[in-house]
């Protein structure tokens, strides 16, 4: 049980795997993208965890912190995903009006067409 | 003492409320009702907790933020139940009748 | 006492969620999302107590105000994305109250 | 087992049932909506975990901003997917193979919670110990965010500002005469209740975007947080009041001014301990004792992340925004 953290964190990247290889919607694949990220997320706050720790602020009834720099990166990642998403989102939008479609095999159909 | 035994009896009713609520969101046959069993009993059922909460803490600031949480929560959850309500009865779901009642109100 | 509390709240979670898969409309899982976010804001709160460090209810704050205003959001996109309203006009008497 | 740990276990397998949900869902609404959840999950999760800032920041972004765009893109493309999948069973047996891998791979962790793992031992424990007496700031993630590591969250607020120029140039700066049509009937019109709960709701969220901001040194928040609060009440008056009204109040041109003002000011702040003979982003040059040079420091450049998150975060939603209203017509 003492990896059970890790496994989940796995499960997750590869559900979200799955959706971004294996699904052909767009709009879809960056939800799968997200749920993959959240799952990194997950992994690195879980190696920052100490038992019998708390949250890092200090006080001076605590003694024992969990590690503040996965936080650190973690707490900037989040923000940085967001931003990210909305760039993948605005191609999303624009794919949508030059080909009419968000499917990825109908986006391939009207590549080939055009060659 | 008084102090704790009152805080444990609102935290155990809050949470018997919020699985009460639950429960009937997962049974009740259509979203009308459903929505009837989350809204009165998420009410009633933060409140006893957040008040719970109130009468176990010491320091004014944490009294203060419960309190606030307590105001946003009254603010915001039937101002979204009833926008939710309206929208759902305005994209033309209709509240659920019991099967042998009249069905001639459309 | 918070951990029974904890509890209730983890499992009326787990209805909600189910609610959330199953719900035959997407009004049911708006529905089940607003729930949610409620008993997330609790849970949270609870969480601070149970781990002995009450000052961080600023999150439970901010989730009571952000679950607002993304039901606001799907509401209001939702409506876009629904079929003809015409059947409705008589629902709409009672609006201008 | 503690308690925790138990909480901690409840909440993955919650995640794992979403995760699952969001995959099978046909319906890219209710996809959205479970994403929603999974965010709420993951939240609850970096509480356990002691990640008060993060869970701070995952609030504010996964349930607010994040929901809200994939939903404005939806009404753009389409609510449902093509059942169709061609490779179903080839990403099967490739998930499964990479996942067995990983898997394997677990079996060299260190133990979860191990207080002696590597990662335990390297810097941790100098920021724990002697931040206090470096910085002055009793919340250690502030001090290691906007002092130790303050060139790296430099360059994630460079990224930030980059992305909201690519989302202007991808759907387009100005958004024409069709907001003229629509700028008649304001969006959600019928809902009386919530446009005064709204009026209600958004100074205090403003308020507390400021309190966010400004208390990040002593208990979780700072900039990002802040930033995103205080974009998500002008994005409800935007959703309430209509697009053509928040653009009254709030400029669209002004706020990509203010993107630009925000990374530039964090620069100046480096540029200015530069000219004062440290290091580029060293505080304590910016004045004589090197404390009160930490905290100066700290604040402008959380002021610097905080206007520019906002100014991001609410230009990319005017923009799409203004799309959705060209295509719907304007009204709801």
């Amino acid at each position: 049980m003492s990896q059970y953290n890790y496994w989940v964190v796995i499960i997750l990247m590869m559900i979200g795997f799955y959706i971004v290889i294996s699904h052909g919607n767009l709009v879809k694949k960056l939800i799968g993208l997200s749920i993959f990220q959240t799952s990194v997320f997950i992994l690195y706050i879980s190696m920052g965890k100490v038992t019998g720790g708390t949250a890092p602020i200090l006080d001076p009834d605590y003694t024992v912190f969990s590690n503040p720099l996965p936080h650190v990166l973690i707490l900037t990642a989040i923000v940085v995903g967001i931003a990210t998403t909305a760039v993948g989102l605005a191609l999303v939008v624009r794919i949508k009006e030059a080909y009419g479609t968000i499917e990825e095999s109908e986006i391939q159909q009207k590549d080939d067409e055009e060659c | 003492m008084i102090i704790d035994i009152i805080s444990w009896f609102c935290l155990l009713v809050g949470g018997f409320l919020c699985i009460s609520g639950a429960v009937g969101i997962f049974r009740f046959p259509d979203f009308f009702t459903r929505m009837h069993a989350a809204s009165v009993t998420d009410s009633l059922g933060s409140g006893l907790i957040i008040l719970g909460l109130v009468l176990q803490s010491s320091e004014w600031i944490v009294v203060s933020k419960l309190i606030f949480i307590l105001l946003f929560i009254f603010l915001t959850s039937p101002t979204s139940s009833h926008a939710l309500a309206k929208a759902a009865l305005h994209s033309g779901l209709r509240p659920w009748t019991k099967p042998s009642a009249s069905r001639d109100d459309k | 006492m918070f951990t029974a509390a904890s509890a209730a709240i983890l499992i009326s979670m787990l209805l909600a969620l189910g609610r959330a898969f199953i719900g035959p409309t997407l009004y049911d899982r708006i529905l089940s999302v607003n729930m949610f976010g409620t008993k997330t804001v609790l849970l949270i709160a609870v969480l601070g107590f149970l781990m002995g460090r009450p000052d961080f209810l600023d999150i439970a704050i901010v989730y009571s105000l952000i679950n607002f205003i993304s039901i606001v959001a799907i509401l209001r996109f939702f409506e876009y994305t629904q079929p003809s309203k015409d059947n409705v006009t008589s629902a709409d008497e009672g609006e201008h109250e | 087992m503690t308690i925790e740990f138990l909480i901690d276990i409840i909440i993955l397998g919650f995640l794992v049932i979403t995760a699952v949900g969001i995959a099978v869902s046909k319906d890219l609404f209710a996809s959205v909506m479970l994403a929603g959840i999974y965010s709420l999950l993951s939240a609850v999760f970096f509480v356990v975990m002691d990640a008060v800032d993060v869970a701070f920041t995952e609030a504010s972004v996964g349930a607010g901003i994040s929901t809200i765009l994939m939903l404005s893109t939806l009404t753009l493309t389409g609510q449902f997917e093509d059942p169709s999948r061609h490779n179903k069973i080839l990403g099967f047996v490739v998930v499964f193979i990479t996942g067995s891998l990983l898997i394997f791979g677990t079996t060299d962790m260190p133990i979860f919670g191990d207080a002696f793992a590597p990662v335990q031992l390297h810097l941790a424990p100098h920021f724990i110990e002697n931040s206090y007496a470096e910085i002055g700031l009793p919340n250690i993630v502030t001090s290691v965010l906007a002092s130790y590591r303050g060139y790296d969250t430099f360059g994630e607020t460079v990224v930030i500002f980059t992305a909201g120029i690519g989302v202007l140039s991808l759907l387009g700066f100005s958004s024409g005469s069709s907001t003229r049509l629509s700028s008649v009937i304001a969006p959600m019109s019928q809902h009386k209740i919530l446009r005064v709960v709204s009026k209600i709701l958004i100074p205090p969220i403003l308020i507390f975007a400021l309190y966010v901001q400004f208390h990040g040194d002593y208990g979780p928040g700072g900039g990002f947080q802040a930033g995103v609060i205080f974009a998500a009440a002008i994005i409800l008056y935007a959703m309430v009041f209509g697009l053509d009204t928040a653009r009254r109040v709030i400029n669209q041109s002004v706020v990509q001014v203010l993107s630009a003002l925000g990374v530039l000011l964090y620069g100046s702040v480096g540029l200015i301990s530069f000219l004062n003979g440290k290091n580029f982003l060293d505080y304590s040059a910016l004045a004589h004792d090197p404390l009160h040079g930490q905290h100066y420091g700290i604040l402008l450049v959380e002021l610097g992340v905080g206007i520019t998150v906002t100014a991001v975060m609410v230009s990319v939603f005017f923009t799409f925004a203004s799309r959705v209203d060209k295509e719907h017509g304007g009204n709801a």
